[in-house]
Formats: structure tokens, C-alpha cells, sequence
């Protein structure tokens, strides 16, 4: 099967991998340009974009981007993505990212660390997306409403930021061998069975994979 | 350069309400008038616009013992201290002049329109075809040059005064007696003190859209005074424990049974 | 205005009544709040509550309509209570002179009325003299035939609880009123009334002021620094266009226009220079041939000589006791007897009372001529509502004039002052001004009729009409040194062309040649132009600014005001020093004429010059409607009786009957008084503030306002649509519910008043609503035929 | 009264479909966006005039852009001791007196007999048909004589209205020519 080669497994198709590119694409320039439209220091940016009024508009253009990528994302991940009992004790032992640990339940397809992340960033996406609509025009709700869209804004920008960067370390050079799972789609058989053992049983039987 | 604050006093019990003020800011600063209709009331437009940068509130009102009063209250910018729209403003257009006062620089303005949900006093007007906020600014120019603004120029009845902060705190005060105390000075104990200061005749919460006691939203002050900055710090904060578990505890590594990868 | 608007800041008490003071002339009103600010009482007493209320101590709400009951009350509380200024009174006004036991006050008329001309033979309302002609004192004001005791009767039935039954005012009111202005009768105090267009636009215009004027004289408020009575005129330069006197009655500088019967020069001089046998008489208008020949000397030039009477005869006469004011010129339109007008810088069609009537009476003429900076009603009234421009045979003209700042020339403030104006900017396209158009034309008219000759051709060909500049424009520097005069000859080492710097020098004997009498001086011999000084000096502190701009007559800045003295030259209130007589001569403002004051027998003279008596009047026998004033109710009221007499309205006014000028009073057709109004946004017809953007935002469209309680009773909401009507028309407005107006209770029952602003117009905004004056009546007042504006009754139907 | 605040809610409600009213800026300022408004008034020509509404006499100062000669600015005169600078709201809006309104005149316009519509005349027509129809009525309807056989020498049949409104020699210039036409009925705005 050409799912099987070279030793390597396919983990992701094409789809998959678009969405989620185009989901950390916006994600990072909204991040980067509302960087710029909230700090003087970061004024390269919007001066690297043509001004404030163009980041502005590119970060809302941006923003819509990254909402139907975030609800296609939802779509396609949430199953996999659901919580299961076993996901505590994951936690509880920090995945073995910060201390040994031999204890620790063998993963299906994302582990509660990455679920975690995809719940927060589906969570704090929603919320950033219908603050940032208000935001977009603010004179259409009442006061408060608006006002307080922009401290939630600011606030699941501070909680999506965050996670970006810890997705990122982990998605890279923190876990060797996971980058390829969003280029070619597909990674190792060691790989997979140190990340997604059970994924990969149910795979090797041929059920579906869900 | 010394910072001189100057405030504007507006004192309401010597208010006519004859609107020059509302025509002399649009004539020095040529902003169009807009068609209205007439609603039941002498105020129009009912509200601020973005060409309307002042604007005289009438306000029928009947105190607890029925003697009526005819109310005026000139509307407008009151160029905080601790000016919330200044806080949320993201280009730069809305900034401190040397006189304390908001100034607001049109070039500068993105249109992002967070300044008009920030101000406690619902001051800045967005225009949908310029796509700039509008408010005063304390006619900056005039002041510049040592000129009255316009609307205090083109007060007939003395309602509209301006001098240094103290000078004008003291006037506002010595009015107060002037009136036996039957009045409020509003303006100089919140927000750090308004460069906006009111005589008023009767309880700030009479007035129609004065709020009783104006601050910077907390939503503002979350965002700014905390999310802002713990954007920056939580990001960093997190890249760098990353870049410690890398030091210390290496990549993650996987078993491998056979050679992956490209 | 006696006094100026800067003076109003000296007065300690300042009665507002049938004005609008902050709306009308809010620059009046920071003078106003200056007084205030200095401890002075601020009075309004109108039917409205207003943005003047709001700013006054208090607001007396009153009926349209009935000040001289308002007021007359107040003369009966001050002589009950002898609140009088006993010396100024003995000394300063004719209380004392006894009048002919003749007249007499019966039921409301006086005595000598012709029921069927409507109108008073005025022969028993003369004093008694003495063998030298002199009028007959009694100075303890005693005698039962004195002027005093004959206003002690009159207004001794004018009783607290009359006037509140006839005005709806409270009797507490009224007496706080009373109470706090007679206290101005002290020496020491000053009070002063501000009227407008709320006490002139009535049946009784003149009787409301002559009431006021009664009152000041009895407190001893005329000619005083913060006293007088004080018309707070409505247009920029009404002053000077009634100085110039643009009116059928009068000449320039308010001599009057000759009638048919006074045939020659001298019979007309005759009749109009008084006579007084009181050596103490100033009586200053016994120079009225001098005033009078050199002004037909600015008309007719050296055409006019002695041996032609001046070209006497050319002027047009009147017809004795017939009317040409603005009423009897629509009401002739109307009828077909006029071909064509003049309509300068004027919107009749939306000014002048009842409009249906008006406008019909436009489709009668053959040609119009409109000069104007915008399109007016007037001008556009051939396709104005319900007008079929096919079947309109009037030839109209529509000029493009310049506006103020794009001319040269001086404008008349209501306080007399007369100041320059400067040429900022050229008017846009082919608009001159007005000058300019009157020139041109008037010279296309001479060459006509030096071509063809006509009618009494000299009276045109003779016009002196040299005023054009090489260039062919208007030279208004021309123009002013003739109204100023000159002298027509080598006198007295003036060279003949040299200015006269004083009306004091004008001759009767051709001269000298003068536009306007009482602007002589406005230039100095030097050629200097006293319009356009801007000094700011101010020696009294009393704000007369002597030195900025010119005001006439000789830049007195207060008339009467050697009344401000004692008998000695001695102020009556030393803090507010206006004059005061050094024993050789005046100092403070330019006095009434430079003679001792009065003490002095010999060369002394009474304070009040132009008067032939030299004392004020508060018997005023030349009044149409008689010498005291008396409440009558309006044409058009809620009254089917005049609570005070049995003579409803007015017995002198003249009554227009065509079938336009229906009248319903006391009808349950039409229930409430209404009275019409402008406001600060707008001004008169709205013909200028209506096509301007920024003041059109503030006020969009026609509105009513109605008080609460007949809102509720009506059914009507705020802001939504209403029908008023009246017996001559009707018009659709926006309702505005306001607590501003409160009903009033007026013979025990409950009166409601609405009032409208008159500013607006059918042509300009699109949807504004149209004229107020849709519903006024065609009628004026008794003496000066301004019509009635402010009280008439309408119905008020929701839409 | 009810325009607390329910009264308000209602009034911000109706703020409508708007539309910039009659009031153009542009040509003043086209060639001088770059400049602030306080330079080009010190570099203006500045003259003083007199507020042409209530009698109060105000004075005002306009500046003239000394290039195309056109008015940008009015505002109150300090100097003048009545207003002191100060205007109210129809003087503070006097520059849309000026040709920045677009509603002035600038052309003779004229209706001809049972017309439904404007046409614009040159001044010399104008004047000289003015003239023709002033003599046709006049010498038709002259009064030399009234009915009791006095000399009057009028002329009932034109009449003139106006104004309080111009300047004072323009006034008199007025109140002589009528009379010397002859006219009676003259009248203007001091009695209405």
C-alpha cells in the first residue's frame, strides 16, 4: 500500500495539511500584525506592510481567514480530538515532556497535550474571531459589549500566542521527526508508535481510522 | 519646553444655549452640516457626529419641588488626563498636547474605531467615508498661537472661559460661592482631571449622557494595563521555558526500529 | 433704543418683556448677564418659558396680548404705593400740567372718538394754558384735572385681581413683579425694559411701549445709565433704514412726508416746526426748516432754490389721513391697483401677515423686482404652492446682490451706533450690490426720461444722483458726505463743498444741502469719517465708548440724558455718573444741547429737547389711540369681552374685511391663542438661514410648540406631524410637546397659547414647512400699522 | 420633560440617512491643504465688517487669502467693544454668507409672462426693460392731481419694499430715488 513506505506512515492527508497551514498562517500574521497595531515597538511591521490602515485591514483579512480555517479545523479534528479517560493520567505525568515517567497510556491519534491545544485554540478562536467582528464595528453594539471584545481579544491573543509557541517548539525541534507530519504527511513507523501507538495498531488492522 | 495645562471652563448657568459655540468649531475647523429633521426637540443634530464636534443638550427638567428648568449642557470632548481613548489608540492619532489636552491627528488615524468604545464619555464619531475618527481638539492650532479656541471666542455670555489649569479650578471654584454653592464643579476629580471642566446647576446625574463618575473602562485598563503587556511576557515566557526544556531535557526523542524520514 | 446695549450692564434691574432677549440678540444678553453678574434682578415676562427664562431670576408666563394690563397694574401699584421718583416726576414729565377739563374717559374711549371713521378727534386732549400760552401747573400734582391724578384714575381700575383675570397671571406674580421694579423709582437705582417684536407686533404696539415709557418716566428711569426703554431691533441695519426713513410717512431723519393739503414750502413748515411759548423749551425741532431744506437740497441739488420752494411741489404728497404702509400696499395689490414692486432684501411672501392673501396679491402684479443674495419665496412665489405658473402674467426679475462683507458702508445698530463695514471680497459672478443695482437703475430710468419726458419729469430729471465713482461704481464715501451735508456756499470762511460738522449748522436758506439731519456730524469738518474709529477708551466706565465709531444724534450715546441730573446738574446717582454740570459746562457723555440745566431760569433748559414742552409725556396726546394706554383685547382672541371696558379691541384700528381677512374671535372653531416667534438659528423670513447648512441643521423644519397638558388633551406625540389652522389658512408643522408652555386661566376658564417660529418657507429646505404667517391676521397697529404677529387664535389637528 | 432618557434613545434613533448640505470648502482651500489654518490667517488680508442680522451691531473679521482674494474664515472681532469676539450661532456661521455657499446668485435671473421657468439676463437688458416697464406705469397711472384737486405728484401704482438689510447709503439711496419717482408706497421691514 503506498500508505506504507519507505517505513513511514502516512499520518495526515492533504487536506488536512492545507487547512492546518492555512490556520497557522493567519494565525501567525494576525499575530505578528497585531503585534504591530498594539505595540509602537513592533511599528516595522505595519511600516513593512505599507502602514497601520493596510496592517489593519490585512489583519482583519487575516482574521477571516484564520475563522474559516479554525471552523474547517473544528470540522475535521474534533473527533479525534475528543477527551478519554485515559487523557488524565496523560496529563498528570506532563506527557513525559518534564519529568522520566514509564507510565504513561499509549496515545491514540493526538495526545490530551495536543488536544489541549486544539480545544483552547478552537475555545479562544471562536472568542477572538466574534471580538475581533465587533471590533471590526464596534458602533453596532452596545458599549460594553464592545469594549469588552477588545480585553477578550487581547486576551485570547495572549492565550493562542502562547500555545503557538509551545506548538511550535514542540512541533519542531522539540519533537524530531513531527515537522514532516505538515509537509509530506508523513512520518516514521517509530515515530508514530512512540506518538500514536494505538493509532497506528488500529491502522495496521486496517479499521478505520477516525 | 514647560508644559502649561489649560483647561476650559464651561459654565453651564451662564449658558444661553445660542450655539455659537456648535457653529463657530464647524466654520474654524470646515466641517459640513448634514441634513437633519426635526425630532420634537431644539437639540439637533440629536447627537455628536463626526462633524459635530460639540453640541449644545437641551434637557427639560423638573426638580423634586417642580420648579422647572430649561437645562444646556455643552456637549463634547473633555481631553482627559488619563485619557482612555489615547490608551487604546493604536496609531498615534489621538496623543497628549502640550497643553494636556487630546489632540487627534487625522493623518495618523486607521479607523480602527477603538478609541470611540473606549471614551467614558462617548466623544469620538467615526466617518464611514473617510473612515477617520473626528472629536475636538481643543481648537490645537489656535492654542498654539496663543488664539482663544473657537468656541470660547464666539461665547457671547461668558459661559466659555479658558486659562491655566489652576487659574481655571479656582475660577470654577470661586463661581460655586459666587452661586452659594448651588452647583457642582465637574471635571477636575476624575480621569486625572478633564481639561473640560463643568459648572453645573443642578446633580451630574441629572444631565443626559454625563456619566456620574467617569473612568477608564476596566475592560480598557485589563487590556492595556495587563493583556497588552502579558502578551509580549507570556509569549516570552513560554519561548524561553521551551528553549530551557530544550537545554535540559533534549528533544523528545523517538525509538526507532528502522531509519525514517526523506 | 434710548440707551445702548453695553449700557445694560449699569441697570439693577432688567425687565424683559414681548422680547427674547438670549435668542433674538444674544450679544444684548451678555450685557444682559453682565449686569446680572453685578447683582441686578433679570425679569422675563412672556408667554413662552424661553432660552432668555432660563437664564432670567424668574419667568411670569402672560397671555399674548395683554401687556398694557400687565402694565398698567404695575403704574397703579406704584402710585398706590408711591414707589415714584417724586422730583423727576414734578420736574422732568408733564404730571403736573393740566389738561383740558374737557377730556374725558368713558367706557373705554376716550373723549372726541368718529365711531365710523374709527378714529379720534384729538381737540380735547390739550393742556390748559396760561396768558403766555404756557401749559397751566399744578405741582402738587393735586388738582383733580392734573395729568397725575387723571393716571391715578385711569389705572386705579386696573386692580390685582383684574389684570391676573385678563392676563392669567398669578396675583404673587404680578406683585413681585411690581414690587421689585418700582424699587428702581430710588434715585439711586436703575431699571430698564427690553422690548422687541413681542410688544411692537400688536394691535396696541405703541401703547405697550408707551405704558413702559410711562412707567420709566415715573421711576425716574429715562436717560440714565442703565435705564431707558430699549427696542432691541431685529435686522442689521433697521435703525438705518428707518433713520433714512425707507417708510411712507417719513423723510430722512423722520420729517415727515408732505399730505395734499400742504401746498406750498411754507404750509408744510408751518405745520410741522412746533411752536413753544416756554422760554425754558428747548423744543430743538424749531429748526425743522433747516433739517427739512437742506434735505431737499440732497434731493434735488441746485435744481432746488428758494424761488422754486426747493422743488417742494415735485415731492409726491399723501393723501391726508390715508395709509401706504405694507398692509395697505397688499391690500391695493390684491385689489389689482398696484403694476409693480420693489422688493428689496424682503420676503414678503413669507413676512407678510396672512400669506394667502399675500401671494394672491403677487399674481396681480404686471412686474417684480427682487434684489437679493438668494432665491426667495417672493421672487419664486409664481410656482409656489397651488400656483399655476401658466396662468401668472407677472414679468419677474430676480438680481443677484452682493452680501454685507462684499460692500463698503455703514450699518445702524439698535443702540444708534453707526459703524463702518469693509470690502473683504468681490461678489460671486455678475451679483453688485444693492447700491450699485438702485444706481444703475435709476439712471436707466433718467435716460428715459430725459429722452421722452413724462409726468412731472423734473421731480426724475432733477434727482441729484452723482454718486458714481470714475469706474462707474457706487462711491459710498460720496454717498455718506452728502447724507453728513455740506455747505452750498462760500460761509462763514467754509468754502462752498466743505462738510457741515453739525446738524446745529444747518440752514433753512439753501446753504447748505444735507441727506439726513440727524447723521450731521458723522463726519468731522477735517473730512474725518467718525464711522470707522475703533477707540477703546471709556472715561465715565459706564461703556459709552465715546471715541469708537459714530452715533447720532452728535455721538451722544444716551438721549435725555441731562435727565440723569437734579434740577442743579447734579447726578441723581453719583456711582453711575453719566453727566454731570461743572457750573460752565457738561462732562461725561455729549449732553442734549449745551445749556445750563434747568435751576437756571434764564439760560437753563428742560432735559427732554426734542420734546415741545421739554418734559417727557405721560400724557401723550400724540398717540392715535389715545393719551393714556388702555387694555383692549386682540382682534382675534379667546375673549368675547374686554373685561375692562365695553369696547372689545383696539377703537382705533383700522379693520381690513375683504373675505381673506376673516376673523373668528372667541370661536370653538378655533380655541387656542397662538403667537409667532423667531429663534437664534434662524432670522425673519429664514429668507438668508435657510439656504445656509450649518444654521439649517439646527433647526430643519417648521415646528409648533405645545404645552404638555393640550398635548395630552390633543392626543399629539412629540415629533410627530400636526395641522394648524386658522381662519385664513392652514399649514402642517412637526409638533414639539414642551413643559414650556403652561395653560393659563383667564376669566375662570383654561386658556391654552401655541406658539410658531415664523423663519420658514415653502421654497428652501425641501420638506420644511411653510410660512407661520399663513395663519396671521390682516391687521396693525393703531399708530404704525406693524401688523399683528402675536396673538390670534388657530385650531391644531393631528396628523 | 420626556427627552431624558427615553427621549433621548429616541432622538439618537432617528439620526438618518444624511447628506452633506449646500456648504463647499473646496475652493478655498484646494490649493492650501498643506497649510494650517492659523499660517494662512497670518498671511491673510484681514478687514472688518458688521453682523448683517439682529441689530446688535457685532463686529467681525474676515480673512482673505491674499492669493485668490476669496474669504476662508470669519470670526468675531475682540477690538469691537459690543461683542467682544463673541457671535452667536448665525454670526459664527457667517461664512456661509460668502460665495462658499452655493445657493448664492450670481447671475440675473428673469421670468417671462405666463413662464414656467428662469432664464438668465445680462445686467443692461435687464436695467433698460427695468426702466421701460418703471416709465410705462408711471406715466399710465401718474396722480398729478387727487381727487379734491390738489397738487400730489405720486405714483400709486409701483411700489417698494426694502431694506433693513443693506448698508445705509444704500438705504438713502433708496428713500431718495423712490420719492423722487414719485412713489407712496414705500415701506420696509421696520414695521413688519
Amino acid at each position: 500500500m503506498s500508505d506504507t513506505l519507505q517505513n513511514t506512515v502516512r499520518v495526515t492527508d492533504p487536506i488536512e495539511r492545507i487547512a492546518h497551514w492555512l490556520l497557522a498562517g493567519s494565525c501567525l500574521f494576525c499575530l505578528f500584525t497585531g503585534l504591530g497595531l498594539m505595540f509602537h515597538t513592533w511599528d516595522f511591521i505595519p511600516a513593512l506592510l505599507g502602514g497601520l490602515y493596510a496592517a489593519k485591514w490585512m489583519h482583519i483579512f487575516s482574521g477571516v481567514v484564520f475563522a474559516f480555517a479554525l471552523a474547517y479545523a473544528f470540522v475535521m479534528w474534533k473527533k479525534d480530538c475528543a477527551f478519554e479517560p485515559d487523557d488524565a493520567r496523560w496529563i498528570a505525568q506532563g506527557g513525559g515532556y518534564l519529568w522520566k515517567t514509564d507510565n504513561l497510556p499509549p496515545v491514540y491519534k493526538y495526545n490530551a497535550g495536543q488536544k489541549l491545544f486544539f480545544w483552547f485554540v478552537v475555545v479562544f478562536g471562536v472568542l477572538i474571531v466574534l471580538s475581533g467582528m465587533i471590533m471590526w464595528n464596534p458602533l453596532a453594539f452596545p458599549v460594553a459589549v464592545a469594549r469588552w471584545s477588545y480585553a477578550l481579544h487581547a486576551l485570547s491573543a495572549l492565550v493562542i500566542g502562547s500555545f503557538f509557541v509551545v506548538h511550535l517548539y514542540l512541533g519542531t525541534i522539540g519533537n524530531p521527526g513531527t515537522f514532516q507530519a505538515m509537509t509530506t504527511g508523513r512520518c516514521s513507523r517509530a515515530w508514530c508508535e512512540t506518538h500514536c501507538p494505538r493509532w497506528l495498531a488500529d491502522r495496521d488492522k486496517g479499521s478505520p481510522t477516525t | 519646553m514647560k508644559k502649561t495645562e489649560y483647561v476650559k471652563l464651561i459654565d453651564t448657568t451662564k449658558c444661553t444655549a445660542c450655539r455659537g459655540c456648535q457653529v463657530a468649531c464647524k466654520q474654524w475647523n470646515e466641517m459640513p452640516a448634514l441634513r437633519t429633521r426635526n425630532l420634537g426637540s431644539y437639540q439637533n443634530p440629536p447627537d455628536l457626529q463626526w462633524n459635530t464636534w460639540t453640541l449644545i443638550r437641551f434637557q427639560e427638567y423638573a426638580n423634586k419641588n417642580g420648579d422647572f428648568k430649561w437645562l444646556f449642557r455643552k456637549d463634547g470632548c473633555m481631553h482627559c488626563t488619563d485619557a482612555a481613548c489615547i490608551k487604546v489608540c493604536p496609531s498615534g492619532a489621538l496623543y497628549h498636547t502640550e497643553f494636556g489636552t487630546v489632540g487627534i491627528n487625522q493623518k495618523l488615524c486607521i479607523g480602527c474605531k477603538a478609541c470611540v468604545s473606549a471614551c467614558p464619555f462617548d466623544v469620538p464619531r467615526f466617518n464611514q467615508e473617510t473612515e477617520k475618527v473626528y472629536k475636538c481638539d481643543l481648537c490645537y492650532d489656535r492654542l498654539k498661537d496663543g488664539q482663544q479656541p473657537a468656541c470660547v471666542l464666539s461665547c457671547p455670555t461668558g459661559a466659555l472661559t479658558i486659562g491655566t489649569k489652576e487659574a481655571m479650578i479656582e475660577t470654577a471654584y470661586q463661581r460655586l460661592d459666587q452661586l452659594d454653592g448651588k452647583g457642582v464643579v465637574y471635571g477636575d476629580k476624575f480621569v486625572g482631571g478633564t481639561h473640560v471642566m463643568y459648572i453645573l446647576s443642578e446633580d451630574p446625574a441629572v444631565y443626559d449622557k454625563l456619566p456620574v463618575k467617569p473612568r477608564v473602562p476596566a475592560s480598557v485598563i485589563l487590556w492595556k494595563n495587563l493583556f497588552k503587556p502579558f502578551t509580549l511576557i507570556g509569549m516570552g515566557a513560554v519561548a524561553g521555558m521551551a528553549a530551557l526544556h530544550y537545554l535540559i531535557k533534549g528533544p523528545h526523542e523517538v525509538h526507532e526500529n528502522k531509519e525514517g524520514g526523506e | 433704543m434710548t440707551n445702548h446695549y453695553i449700557d445694560l450692564k449699569n441697570s439693577d434691574v432688567i425687565l424683559i418683556m414681548g422680547s427674547n432677549a438670549a435668542e433674538h440678540h444674544p450679544l444684548a444678553f451678555k450685557w444682559i448677564l453682565r449686569a446680572k453678574e453685578n447683582g441686578a434682578r433679570i425679569i422675563h415676562v412672556d408667554p413662552r418659558y424661553t432660552r432668555t427664562s432660563a437664564r432670567c431670576d424668574y419667568h411670569v408666563p402672560i397671555r399674548s396680548g395683554t401687556d398694557i394690563a400687565f402694565l398698567g397694574g404695575m403704574i397703579n401699584y406704584i402710585i398706590n404705593n408711591k414707589k415714584y421718583f417724586r422730583d423727576y416726576v414734578d420736574n422732568y414729565t408733564n404730571a403736573s400740567f393740566l389738561v383740558s377739563p374737557d377730556f374725558s374717559f368713558k367706557n373705554g374711549l376716550f373723549s372726541g372718538y368718529d365711531a365710523e371713521k374709527r378714529t379720534y378727534n384729538k381737540d380735547t386732549w390739550t393742556f390748559q394754558m396760561d396768558a403766555n400760552g404756557i401749559p397751566l401747573k399744578d405741582p402738587s400734582l393735586q388738582d383733580p384735572h392734573c395729568v397725575f391724578q387723571h393716571l391715578k384714575r385711569h389705572y386705579a381700575r386696573y386692580t390685582l385681581d383684574k389684570v391676573s383675570s385678563i392676563t392669567g397671571v398669578s396675583k404673587e406674580n404680578l406683585l413681585k413683579v411690581y414690587e421689585e421694579y418700582s424699587a428702581t423709582g430710588a434715585p439711586d437705582k436703575a431699571g430698564t425694559e427690553c422690548y422687541a417684536l413681542g410688544w411692537t407686533h400688536h394691535t396696541s404696539g405703541s401703547q405697550n411701549i408707551r405704558t413702559m415709557a410711562i412707567i420709566q418716566l415715573l421711576l425716574g428711569n429715562m436717560g440714565i445709565a442703565g435705564g431707558g426703554i430699549n427696542a432691541l431691533r431685529g435686522e442689521p441695519n433697521v435703525q438705518g433704514s428707518t433713520d433714512h426713513c425707507i417708510l411712507y410717512g417719513n423723510l430722512p431723519g423722520y420729517l415727515k412726508m408732505p399730505t395734499a393739503s400742504l401746498d406750498t414750502l411754507g404750509r408744510y413748515l408751518d405745520k410741522y416746526t412746533p411752536k413753544s411759548n416756554d422760554p425754558q423749551s428747548a423744543n430743538y425741532y424749531q429748526n425743522y426748516p433747516n433739517f427739512f431744506v437742506s434735505w431737499l437740497k440732497s434731493l434735488y441739488g441746485d435744481a432746488a432754490t428758494p424761488e422754486n420752494g426747493f422743488g417742494y411741489s415735485w415731492l409726491p404728497k399723501m393723501d391726508d389721513g390715508k395709509h401706504y404702509s405694507q398692509l395697505h400696499l397688499f391690500e391695493r395689490m390684491y385689489k389689482g391697483g398696484i403694476r409693480g414692486l420693489f422688493a428689496v432684501g424682503t420676503d414678503p411672501a413669507v413676512s407678510s401677515p396672512n400669506s394667502n392673501k399675500t401671494r394672491k396679491a403677487l399674481e396681480k402684479l404686471d412686474w417684480l423686482v427682487c434684489s437679493n443674495i438668494f432665491d426667495n419665496e417672493t421672487a419664486s412665489f409664481w410656482f409656489g404652492p397651488g400656483v399655476n405658473p401658466k396662468q401668472v402674467k407677472t414679468e419677474v426679475f430676480l438680481l443677484p446682490a452682493a452680501a454685507t462683507m462684499e460692500k463698503e458702508g455703514s450699518q445702524s445698530n439698535s443702540g444708534r451706533w453707526v459703524q463702518w463695514k469693509y470690502k473683504a471680497a468681490t461678489p460671486p459672478g455678475d451679483a453688485i450690490s444693492c447700491g450699485d443695482i438702485q444706481i444703475r437703475m435709476m439712471d436707466a430710468i433718467k435716460t428715459l426720461y430725459a429722452k421722452e419726458g413724462g409726468p412731472n419729469a423734473e421731480s426724475i430729471l432733477n434727482l441729484k444722483w452723482d454718486y458714481k465713482d470714475p469706474q462707474g461704481n457706487m462711491d459710498v464715501l460720496k454717498v455718506a458726505r452728502q447724507i453728513n451735508g455740506h455747505w452750498e456756499a462760500d460761509v462763514e470762511g467754509v468754502e462752498k463743498g466743505g462738510l457741515v460738522p453739525t446738524f446745529g449748522m444747518l440752514k433753512s436758506d439753501g446753504t447748505t444741502s444735507c441727506g439726513n439731519w440727524i447723521m450731521s456730524g458723522s463726519f468731522g469738518a477735517d473730512g474725518e469719517n467718525k464711522m470707522t474709529r475703533r477707540g477703546k477708551d471709556d472715561p465715565t466706565g459706564l461703556g459709552l465708548y465715546p471715541n469708537w465709531s459714530f452715533a447720532w444724534p452728535v455721538n451722544r450715546r444716551i438721549i435725555y440724558n441731562r435727565a440723569s441730573c437734579d434740577i442743579n446738574g447734579k447726578p441723581y446717582n453719583p456711582k453711575r455718573k453719566l453727566l454731570e454740570w461743572t457750573g460752565e459746562k457738561w462732562v461725561g457723555d455729549v449732553p442734549d444741547g449745551p445749556w445750563p440745566p434747568m435751576a437756571d431760569k434764564e439760560k437753563g433748559k428742560y432735559p427732554f429737547i426734542m420734546k415741545t414742552d421739554g418734559v417727557g409725556s405721560i400724557f401723550g396726546p400724540g398717540m392715535a389711540d389715545g393719551p393714556f394706554p388702555e387694555h383692549y383685547e386682540p382682534l382675534e382672541g379667546p375673549l368675547d369681552h374686554n373685561p375692562l371696558s365695553g369696547q372689545l379691541i383696539n377703537p382705533a384700528i383700522e379693520i381690513f374685511s375683504d373675505e381673506s381677512d376673516q376673523v373668528h374671535n372667541a370661536s370653538e372653531k378655533f380655541p387656542y391663542v397662538c403667537t409667532t416667534y423667531s429663534c437664534t438659528e434662524h432670522w425673519c423670513s429664514g429668507a438668508l438661514t435657510r439656504w445656509q447648512a450649518w444654521l439649517l441643521e439646527m433647526q430643519p423644519e417648521a415646528y409648533v410648540e405645545i404645552g404638555e397638558a393640550l398635548a395630552r388633551e390633543l392626543d399629539i406625540a412629540n415629533g410627530s406631524k400636526v395641522r394648524v389652522s386658522s381662519a385664513r389658512g392652514k399649514t402642517t408643522c412637526v409638533a414639539m410637546v414642551t413643559r414650556r408652555f403652561t395653560p393659563f386661566t383667564i376669566e375662570g376658564r383654561t386658556v391654552h397659547q401655541v406658539g410658531m417660529p415664523f423663519n420658514y418657507g415653502w421654497l428652501y429646505p425641501e420638506d420644511g414647512g411653510d410660512s407661520a404667517n399663513i395663519l396671521t391676521t390682516t391687521v396693525g397697529d393703531a399708530n404704525t400699522f406693524c401688523p399683528e404677529y402675536k396673538a390670534f387664535m388657530v385650531n391644531i389637528t393631528r396628523l | 420633560m420626556e427627552l431624558t432618557r427615553r427621549g433621548f434613545l429616541k432622538l439618537t434613533g432617528a439620526v438618518g440617512a444624511s447628506s452633506a448640505l449646500g456648504l463647499n470648502f473646496k475652493p478655498v482651500n484646494a490649493y492650501a491643504a498643506d497649510l494650517s489654518k492659523m499660517n494662512r490667517i497670518k498671511s491673510a488680508k484681514q478687514y472688518t465688517t458688521i453682523c448683517a442680522y439682529c441689530s446688535c451691531g457685532c463686529g467681525l473679521i474676515c480673512s482673505v487669502d491674499s492669493l485668490t482674494g476669496k474669504i476662508f474664515n470669519i470670526e468675531g472681532d475682540p477690538e469691537n467693544p459690543i461683542n467682544e469676539g463673541a457671535l452667536c450661532a448665525k454670526g459664527a456661521g457667517f461664512f456661509d454668507l460668502t460665495e462658499a455657499n452655493k445657493h448664492r446668485l450670481t447671475k440675473v435671473r428673469y421670468r417671462a409672462p405666463y413662464s414656467d421657468r428662469w432664464e438668465e439676463k445680462d445686467w443692461d437688458w435687464a436695467f433698460s426693460r427695468i426702466a421701460r416697464l418703471v416709465k410705462d406705469a408711471r406715466d399710465k397711472d401718474f396722480v398729478t392731481t387727487n381727487e379734491k384737486g390738489q397738487l400730489v405728484n405720486r405714483t400709486e401704482s409701483i411700489a417698494h419694499l426694502g431694506s433693513s438689510n443693506i448698508d445705509n447709503e444704500e438705504c438713502w439711496l433708496i428713500s431718495q430715488s423712490v420719492r423722487a419717482m414719485g412713489l407712496v408706497y414705500i415701506d420696509h421691514q421696520a414695521r413688519v
